[in-house]
């Protein structure tokens, strides 16, 4: 047995016994948060070449299942993201919470759907598999943002179909140019044909519709806005960093001696174009939770933002890189729940709304300025020290158009999360109306905590995403000796 | 005379997606899409490769087009006539260039890929070893039964999320409102069903049974299964459990409950994940193909008729 | 030679999934995209296939992928299909989105 | 004898080609759904030819699943659903042309 089976299997049983349970299946979750979090937790301290082929089918027929840094560092921050979420969900998909039965029970299989799925996209280093994997999470993501808005969730599927459909494009050109689709032969043999360039470009493109990477975000302001709490939470803490995780696997490890300098600038262009475009669309909506999920926009281009820096000098951007991804999980997912308890409690869903909200539920508004810290990238959190060493990288290399863009998408951040935030300690007649469960804001809380946390544990947290990391083993990235 | 024949076939298929996809009608469109997948299924043929004409004929064609129909007509009932909006001539145009230019590429690309046969040679000598001659089959079940595993669990999925859908109201309703117009070709249905139903029961189990040396397998046989459930359906014979019942539960979690199970057995016995311990392994093969046909059967089945409409007009369907 | 090693069928694939994107990027109707992408994956699928045949059989591994494709695009298909009924059903205004439930007075 | 199969096989296309003709130019909704149907048939038939030709008894296993399954998709065309106005078609006709 091994975490690397069991974050899988684990899941996927869980899905099971929450169809089998119909509407009690939702109490599942007290044993499934602790059970999975121990996994992630046992998988952070495996062996580093902790690795081995699913049934003991070697490659390139096989399937490699393997756990370096970045499977790990993902793994742990999507157990927390989920595990809290999910308990956060008994509460918002209970009976007495009213919504249609159907909806609340069709929430459960998804989630652990989602939650297999993301765990396997993490874990294999086999394109056609993660492919599977993709199909997994989107096909929940789509199921669980239809709980809020058909029609957003509609288009939402229909950019994933797409999406899918590009990706799996590039799988079938590359299995036919080179008999394998797995990336760690593919960083043996590739070369820079005419084949694996299209399929590059191809899978690429899917991907970043399925990270939502401006111009091709938009699908994901209608989903997360109108979809429930939990499940925006999930969207913008999972889904979207699944397709983030494949590009990096594709760019840094499988392709990485073809990725020119142009393409990774492209999408590094692309990236600062995405904070400064979700910023302004972020400061610009009135409702509470566009502005959140117009974030997600703007955070997406910080990663993409970090790909020409990988590409130049791995190792300081590397922990940024993925130190970003994380802290973001975390404080989006909090940032998401927390916004739902308000939204309940307040009268409407604009952000005018939330008028004296903090003297009413002042542990959610808390967790919600917890969470724009990180996201502000304001020291002490998670989000700063990404930030950091983000910055670091990009004057070491003299890339100050991107060190411009860090520090102006930092400040775009404050202004716009300011505002809530602001709103909601002013005034002391709002409208609002506290909730009856207290405990609820604890989810939110924990997650805003972690995700400042991460600040102090940066360099620990750089070492882990390291393992195993392609420039860390002798081969440069990107052309640099 | 082969090289004529496989230009040809390709011709007509390029010729029927044209039309499928540029037709006016939706109906027309969809007709054209399921001649469309009988022709896939004659490509895979020509191509030798039966097991993927066997699912393409059962699911492609089959289901999806049932779905798809289903779909059309529920839509005009609700009063969307499934119009065409024109987008503007610019972006059709602009569309176009982009699509041509993919297009050209994507060809050029694959005309620098030689074809050929990459890991036949790589999969013959393992298939012994599994007492199967299905080098398909091998590949599915054991080689990379994790993909199959999780494959499994995605039908489950859009299942789920498909009756996530419905109101709690029409959850009560059983998954179809469609019959047929006339009382008399319902008595026909109905025959033609007893006739059909059988033969696919046969047809499946043989399937499934074959699939191990021939071409066949659990997708195979659960898609037959599927399209015998449709028409029963359809034909008023049978009235499809609810998701939630029992019946359909235990259905559709039997093949992935089994899948699951026995490869976590293999890892508490000392082996890894999903490796079937040695001399069992064409009954264990053979036991979770018959486990996925039942619960693909089901699937399948459930997902083509949908989940269950609260028809605007049924009301008055009553009041008549 | 062109015609000999299952390139036709390669081709056809690769104009296939163009079609399908243009149907795809010009058709408005959810249900006619729903079609597109249908077209495109049995594209790519065919693509898959031709590339990996030869004189003596085509290859199991790329048979198996298309296998597995094919069923996660009908289950895809199903699902897309039964959005867009229960889309034009309820005119996505039917239920209030549960996270913006609020509790009783 | 393979050569004999294999025309045999292409003459039985060629007829579905025509088939093929008839489903696009309709005019009346039967019109199409019997020449798609038609379609499946020659299906059938060059299933079995190809398996002839290339002596492969799985084709005609496929051929088989032809056989069986034509009919499902036909009963999904003439089905209404249950309580359906009949506005927009005439009754007991399927509306194929809109």
């Amino acid at each position: 047995m091994s975490p690397l089976d069991l974050l899988v299997a684990t899941p996927l049983g869980f899905m099971l016994a929450a169809l089998a349970f119909g509407g009690q299946g939702r109490w599942l979750i007290l044993v499934a948060s602790p059970l999975m979090m121990s996994l992630a937790v046992w998988l952070v301290f495996l062996p580093p070449d902790a690795a081995h082929v699913v049934g003991g089918w070697d490659l390139p027929l096989g399937i490699l299942l393997r756990g370096d840094g970045v499977a790990r560092v993902f793994v742990l921050g999507a157990a927390l993201c989920a595990a809290l979420v999910g308990l956060q969900a008994l509460y918002e998909f209970s009976p007495q919470s009213g919504g249609p039965s159907a909806r609340n029970r069709g929430f459960w299989p998804l989630f652990y759907l989602m939650w297999a799925g993301a765990n396997a996209g993490f874990l294999t280093t086999d394109l056609f598999n993660l492919y599977v994997a993709l199909e997994m999470v989107s096909l929940a993501g789509v199921g669980l943002s239809a709980l809020g808005s058909l029609q957003a969730a509609l288009r939402y599927f229909l950019f994933a179909l797409m999406g899918s459909l590009a990706y799996l494009l590039g799988v079938a050109l590359l299995f036919a140019n080179y008999g394998t689709v797995d990336i760690t032969l593919l960083a043996r043999t590739a070369e820079a044909d005419a084949a694996t360039l299209m399929a590059l470009a191809v899978m690429t493109g899917g991907l970043l519709v399925k990270s939502a990477l401006f111009p091709l975000h938009g699908w994901l302001p209608p989903a997360h806005a109108a979809a429930p709490a939990p499940a925006s939470a999930l969207l913008s803490a999972i889904v979207v960093k699944l397709g983030f995780v494949i590009l990096m696997r594709l760019w840094f490890e499988a392709f990485a001696t073809l990725a020119a300098p142009i393409a990774v600038g492209l999408l590094g262009a692309l990236g600062a174009a995405a904070v400064i475009y979700g910023s302004i669309q972020a400061m610009r909506q009135r409702q509470l939770k566009a502005l959140v999920a117009y974030s997600t926009v703007a955070q997406v281009g910080y990663l993409f933002v970090a790909f020409p820096l990988v590409a130049a000098a791995p190792s300081a951007a590397w922990s940024g890189m993925t130190l970003h991804a994380v802290a973001h999980m975390l404080a989006k997912a909090a940032m998401f729940l927390a916004a739902g308890l308000m939204l309940k409690a307040a009268p409407g869903r604009d952000i005018a709304d939330l008028v004296g909200l903090a003297r009413v539920m002042p542990v959610t508004v808390t967790a919600f300025a917890l969470a724009a810290i990180s996201l502000m990238g304001l020291p002490p959190s998670g989000g700063f020290a990404a930030k950091f060493m983000l910055l670091d990288a990009a004057l070491d290399q003299g890339a100050y158009i991107y060190a411009a863009v860090l520090l102006g998408g930092g400040l775009m951040a404050a202004v716009y999360l300011f505002r809530p935030i602001a709103v909601a300690f002013s005034g002391a007649h709002g409208r609002a109306v506290a909730l009856k469960a207290p405990l609820a804001a604890v989810a939110p809380l924990a997650l805003a905590m972690c995700a400042i946390a991460l600040g102090f544990f940066g360099v620990a947290f750089a070492e882990l995403a390291a393992i195993g990391a392609p420039w860390a083993q002798g081969d440069a990235i990107g052309g640099v000796p | 005379m082969s090289a004529a024949f496989d230009i040809l076939l390709c011709l007509m298929i390029l010729a029927t997606a044209g039309i499928a996809l540029f037709v006016r009608g939706a109906f027309a469109a969809i007709a054209f899409f399921i001649a469309f997948g009988n022709l896939l299924g004659l490509a895979w043929l020509a191509l030798g490769a039966v097991n993927v004409a066997l699912a393409e004929i059962a699911v492609g064609a089959g289901v999806t087009g049932v779905a798809l129909i289903l779909a059309c007509s529920r839509l005009f009932e609700l009063g969307d006539n499934l119009a065409d909006v024109r987008t503007p001539l610019a972006s059709r145009l602009g569309s176009a260039a982009l699509c041509l230019g993919f297009t050209v590429m994507l060809a050029g690309v694959v005309l620098t890929i030689p074809p050929g046969d990459r890991l036949s040679k790589v999969v013959a000598p393992l298939l012994p070893g599994l007492g199967i001659e299905n080098p398909v089959t091998g590949v599915l079940l054991a080689f990379r039964g994790y993909d199959t595993l999780l494959e499994t669990f995605v039908l489950l999925g859009a299942l789920v999320a498909a009756w996530s859908l419905t109101p709690d109201a029409s959850r009560r309703l059983p998954p179809t409102t469609m019959v047929m117009t006339d009382p008399t070709s319902r008595i026909v249905a109905e025959a033609f069903t007893r006739l059909l139903a059988p033969a696919a029961l046969i047809i499946a189990a043989y399937l499934v049974w074959v699939g191990s040396d021939l071409p066949g397998g659990a997708f195979q046989a659960g898609a037959v299964l599927a399209g015998a459930l449709v028409v029963a359906t359809l034909g008023g014979v049978v009235v499809l459990p609810r998701l939630d019942s029992l019946a359909a539960r235990i259905a559709l979690m039997v093949g992935p409950l089994t899948f699951l199970a026995i490869g976590l057995a293999g890892a508490a016995l000392g082996g890894r994940f999903l490796a079937y311990p040695d001399g069992l392994e064409k009954t264990l093969i053979v036991t979770i193909e018959y486990a996925l046909a039942i619960s693909i059967a089901a699937g399948l089945a459930l997902l083509a008729i949908g989940p269950p409409q609260p028809m605007p007009n049924n009301a008055r369907a009553d009041a008549r | 030679m062109l015609v000999e090693g299952g390139h036709v069928f390669a081709v056809t694939g690769a104009v296939l999934a163009g079609l399908g994107f243009y149907s795809f990027l010009v058709k408005r109707h959810p249900i006619r995209q729903l079609l597109a992408a249908n077209v495109v994956g049995a594209g790519v699928f065919l693509m898959l296939g031709g590339l990996g045949r030869s004189p003596g059989g085509a290859d199991p591994f790329a048979q198996a992928l298309v296998i597995t494709g094919i069923v996660i695009a009908v289950a895809l298909s199903a699902l897309g299909a039964a959005m867009v009924v229960r889309l034009a059903a309820c005119g996505d205004k039917d239920e209030a989105p549960l996270g913006e439930k609020r509790e009783g007075p | 004898m393979s050569e004999a199969f294999m025309l045999a096989a292409m003459l039985v296309l060629v007829s579905m080609a025509a088939a093929l003709l008839r489903a696009w130019r309709g005019p009346t909704s039967v019109d199409r759904i019997m020449a798609v149907q038609l379609v499946g048939t020659g299906m059938v038939g060059v299933a079995v030819a190809l398996g002839a030709a290339r002596n492969e008894a799985g084709m005609l296993d496929a051929a088989l699943v032809a056989t069986l399954l034509a009919a499902v998709a036909v009963s999904a065309f003439v089905r209404r659903p249950e309580g359906a106005a009949t506005s927009h078609s005439k009754p007991n006709s399927p509306s194929l042309d809109r």
